[in-house]
């Protein structure tokens, strides 16, 4: 017992994090993961496994997932051209409207970076594990999906509050006005998952394997193996709203 | 009727029109039949308002309101906001009267809760046309409701508030004191009600994880300081109001009350004051979201708003005026609480569109969104708001002439 | 009499109100839409000796730019022309094997980009990759040049 | 004299006399209205009700007032000599002397400030 907090102690020592909340560092530590600093000008962290140090066996690991399937995806950004591939698969397997998107491609352009000024940042719903807009729904409208951890709409209870679409930190969500109500992505569950299908629609049409789509639970997935590494910084989007997200970002 | 063709006789026309209509103003506030004519125009901006709400839903919200997937909440839920916060404050105020049984609040009471009950039906009415599918909320909040979410509890709340008071009310309209017990009980489970709805309501704000310059504490006590200071205008306003329309004398107890009022409401205005200098101080050594958000509250594009309309007419101007009439000169606190009333719509619409200004995605260098996003209330907000305005203006004015200026005393 | 005109006054003063608000918002219109993107050859500068082209095969948005190859780097036309890429812009995506496997075995742009004379075809995917918004950017440039 | 008498602070629970020698009177109350002349009051929304709410009409300091038909209940204490307002003071604690709402009968009232 006092081990235990004698080493969680002596792990928030080293780590440079002003901004992450306690409760952040805990459930990271939780599935595995520690917080080792502040990447690219304290807006990126990056996030690598202590699988042999906190954790005896992988099986104790894969159980502090909180879901199976866990399902989780990962960018390797530096591979995105904005070919918008995915967007367009996304649109057709999902009919979303013109007038909105469930995922994205961010255009980041810094005119003072040296050599490359331009990388693109694919966004979606992050599924997180503390999500902002479940509590926030009054009607239970979106929910956690309790096997698989997806943030799922059951549309016919939206009242159109908007107040997910506040609460979201990554502005994934968008009224729909042919569902009358709120949509987001849902990792092609309806469409796809729950047809049998294992990979999104938007993982198949990318052409330059940027998004890989996967089972965090599972220590054979890709998924897996890409978060739980040392050698290249993983990372997640606004940590410090305490969402804890269930997409991640590294480099090829 | 070959003269209206004639343009120099129509602008004579029009001069002598606006001449007629502003004395006509004049005329209102001494009780003559303009009275009549103003409830008219009252009842006509509410249906042209009505029009375009109803146009407004027929047409769909995406297409009518000036509202983004990234600024989802406009100046319709600013003025939800305002609506039942002054309805929260008009109860809180009047509650230390028929409630706690202070006696020198005991006149300004009764008409305090209708307007309260007139103040949050045009909340509701003003929320109804926000929400996308406001019948599903009728089932859905009772058949799935989500406990830990705020939006239910201040949805629920407000709710059975408004079933409360109308009771409250309707047991003072009979007038029987063997009911006094009862409609006192009533008005106390309906204050209870209040305050937690309102602090629910700042706390659906408050509680946003991912917004910034939302999230904390702070929200909901601001909300119930806020609410206070606005009940307080709003009693000032509408006696006031309600005294030049019946031509009556105040008589010594209601003089008293008002005095008391406004002594709260300085109060309150004072606590405001140290809220908003402090969420600006401690805002500046936050996160660089809620910095930018400050920045352009302050500096930007929402400079004009805080400092003329939220700093000038809602804080100090009132507050000054207050002073120098000394709680004794009604006609000075009366002009006090127009700068208010107008002040405190302004800080509405800042707290909610401010909050969301910021791009989600600033910190990343994104070329897809600006930094500080836009938001433009459209026509079909803009009159939903003075549909609203203007029904409560009616409800004031019907009452009183339905109630005789609420005159009978709570005892 | 007063009151009537009173009455008519204001009504035609509300309805013209709002007459005005409501015209006012339905010109207002949707913004306008973008066509499907579509491949683009747009000269900056004619003294850069060839065009700013963006490929839209087998991906959308790869840019290659006279400007900097020509204008910024100085390379003489011969480098490239005809050995590499025909003198016709955009004509080389047509090639069914004008992919990056192509560049990776020294075709194409692959010829210099091999990580020795330039950055390697496998690094920096977003320099030449300018996507489908570096794509529009270039077709409203393109339309605004050719309204000028 | 006649004084009305009440409380500052009166609980929900107890609505009873506000002191030992009270009675509950009927009084009736007068409408003042601020308008100069009777003949100027038939212009206004409320004449019709003033009119027949009330008797006795009638113009007064630049006002108009009338005597309501509808009486009110109120608790009431006579005190008539200094003596025994001082007494009534002694007996109760602070007291504020005010005017109080507009009756035919009685125009003071006594507020108990704190009762001892």
């Amino acid at each position: 017992m006092f081990k235990g907090i004698k080493d969680w102690l002596l792990n928030l020592k080293n780590e440079g994090v002003e901004k992450v909340p306690d409760e952040t560092k805990r459930e990271f530590l939780k599935i595995g993961l520690i917080i080792t600093g502040v990447f690219a000008g304290g807006s990126l962290f990056s996030v690598i496994s202590r699988v042999a140090e906190g954790l005896a066996s992988s099986e104790e690991l894969h159980k502090s997932y909180p879901y199976k399937p866990h399902y989780s995806m990962v960018f390797k950004i530096d591979r995105c051209i904005d070919c918008e591939l995915c967007m367009e698969a996304c649109r057709k397997t999902n009919h979303v409207p013109d007038y909105g998107w469930r995922t994205m491609i961010l255009r980041r352009y810094d005119e003072s970076a040296l050599d490359q000024k331009t990388m693109f940042m694919p966004i979606l719903c992050n599924h997180c594990n503390n999500p902002p807009c479940v509590r926030a729904c009054p009607t239970k409208a979106t929910y956690k999906d309790k096997k698989t951890g997806i943030v799922r709409m059951a549309y016919d209870k939206c009242i159109g509050c908007k107040t997910c679409m506040v609460a979201c930190p990554y502005n994934v969500r968008y009224f729909n006005e042919e569902k009358h109500a709120v949509d987001k992505c849902d990792f092609c569950w309806e469409s796809r998952l729950s047809k049998g299908i294992t990979i999104t629609a938007c993982a198949e049409a990318c052409p330059a394997g940027v998004r890989i789509f996967g089972d965090l639970s599972d220590p054979g997935s890709e998924v897996y193996k890409l978060v739980h590494q040392l050698a290249k910084p993983v990372w997640v989007l606004k940590p410090e709203t305490g969402a804890k997200p269930n997409v991640f970002y590294t480099i090829s | 009727m070959s003269e209206k063709k004639n343009p120099v006789v129509t602008e004579v026309e029009v001069t002598t029109f606006s001449q007629i209509w502003l004395t006509s103003l004049l005329e209102f506030l001494s009780g003559t039949r303009a009275f009549y004519f103003l409830v008219g125009i009252a009842a006509l901006v509410v249906l042209i308002a009505a029009m375009f709400a109803v146009n407004a839903m027929y047409t769909g919200y995406r297409h009518a309101y000036g509202l983004t997937r990234e600024i989802p909440w406009g100046i319709l839920i600013s003025g939800y906001v305002f609506f039942v916060l002054t309805s929260s404050g008009l109860c809180i105020v009047s509650s230390i009267g028929h409630v706690f049984g202070v006696k020198s609040f005991m006149p300004i009471a009764k008409r305090s809760v209708y307007l309260s009950l007139v103040t949050v039906v045009a909340g509701f009415t003003v929320i109804f046309f926000d929400l996308e599918n406001p019948f599903r909320l009728l089932i859905w909040n009772i058949l799935s409701p989500n406990l830990t979410s705020n939006i239910w509890w201040m949805g629920t709340l407000y709710g059975a508030y408004l079933f409360f008071m109308a009771l409250e009310f309707l047991l003072l309209l009979l007038e029987k004191h063997r009911y006094a017990m009862l409609s006192g009980l009533l008005g106390l489970i309906s204050l209870i009600a209040e305050v937690a709805a309102s602090s629910n309501l700042g706390a659906v704000f408050g509680m946003l994880h991912g917004r910034e310059f939302w999230y904390g504490p702070y929200i909901p006590i601001y909300f119930i300081a806020s609410a206070a200071a606005s009940g307080c205008t709003a009693i000032i306003f509408f006696t006031y109001l309600g005294y030049k329309i019946t031509a009556e004398k105040m008589d010594r107890a209601m003089e008293l009350s008002l005095q008391a009022v406004g002594k709260i409401w300085a109060l309150f205005l004072a606590v405001l004051m140290f809220f908003t200098t402090w969420k600006i101080i401690t805002g500046f050594v936050g996160g660089e979201g809620k910095v930018l958000a400050l920045k352009e509250w302050l500096t930007g594009k929402y400079a004009l708003n805080f400092w003329l309309f939220e700093v000038g007419f809602g804080l100090l101007i009132p507050f000054f005026l207050l002073l120098i009439s000394g709680f004794k000169n009604l006609n000075q606190m009366f002009v006090a609480s127009v700068f208010a009333f107008i002040g405190i719509f302004f800080m509405r619409v800042d707290l909610v569109v401010v909050g969301q200004i910021v791009s989600h995605y600033f910190e990343f260098k994104v070329t897809d969104f600006p930094v500080i996003l836009s938001y433009k209330p459209s026509i079909y907000e803009i009159m939903i708001i003075v549909g609203a305005i203007a029904f409560c203006m009616m409800a004031f004015l019907v009452g009183e002439k339905v109630f005789k200026g609420h005159k009978t005393e709570i005892h | 009499m007063r009151k009537v005109k009173i009455l008519i006054g204001t009504l035609i003063l509300l309805l013209s109100f709002t007459g005005i608000a409501f015209v006012s918002e339905k010109n207002k219109g949707e913004s306008v839409k973008l066509e499907e993107p579509q491949e683009v050859i747009y000269y900056e500068s004619e003294q850069f000796g060839g065009p700013e082209i963006v490929y839209v095969k087998p991906v959308r948005g790869v840019l290659f730019s006279h400007k900097k190859h020509v204008g910024e780097l100085g390379f003489p036309c011969e480098s490239c022309h005809n050995s590499l890429f025909e003198m016709q812009a955009l004509k080389s995506q047509e090639n069914p094997d004008f992919k990056m496997e192509a560049l990776y075995q020294g075709k194409y742009c692959g010829a210099c980009h091999n990580g020795q004379a330039a950055f390697a075809s496998n690094t920096k995917c977003a320099t030449c990759h300018i996507g489908v918004k570096g794509l529009k950017e270039y077709m409203r440039k393109l339309a605004s040049k050719e309204k000028k | 004299m006649k004084f009305i008498v009440s409380r500052t602070r009166v609980p929900l629970w107890s609505k009873g006399k506000p002191c030992d020698e009270a009675v509950e009177e009927e009084l009736t109350p007068l409408d003042y209205r601020m308008v100069p002349s009777i003949q100027e009051a038939k212009k206004k929304i409320w004449f019709k009700e003033w009119w027949e709410g009330g008797v006795n009409h009638r113009e007064e300091n630049g006002m108009i007032v009338c005597e309501k038909k509808q009486k009110e209940k109120n608790w009431v204490i006579e005190i008539n000599t200094h003596e025994d307002l001082i007494k009534f003071q002694e007996k109760y604690g602070e007291i504020m002397n005010l005017d109080s709402p507009p009756y035919k009968e009685v125009k003071k009232e006594i507020r108990i400030l704190r009762a001892k």
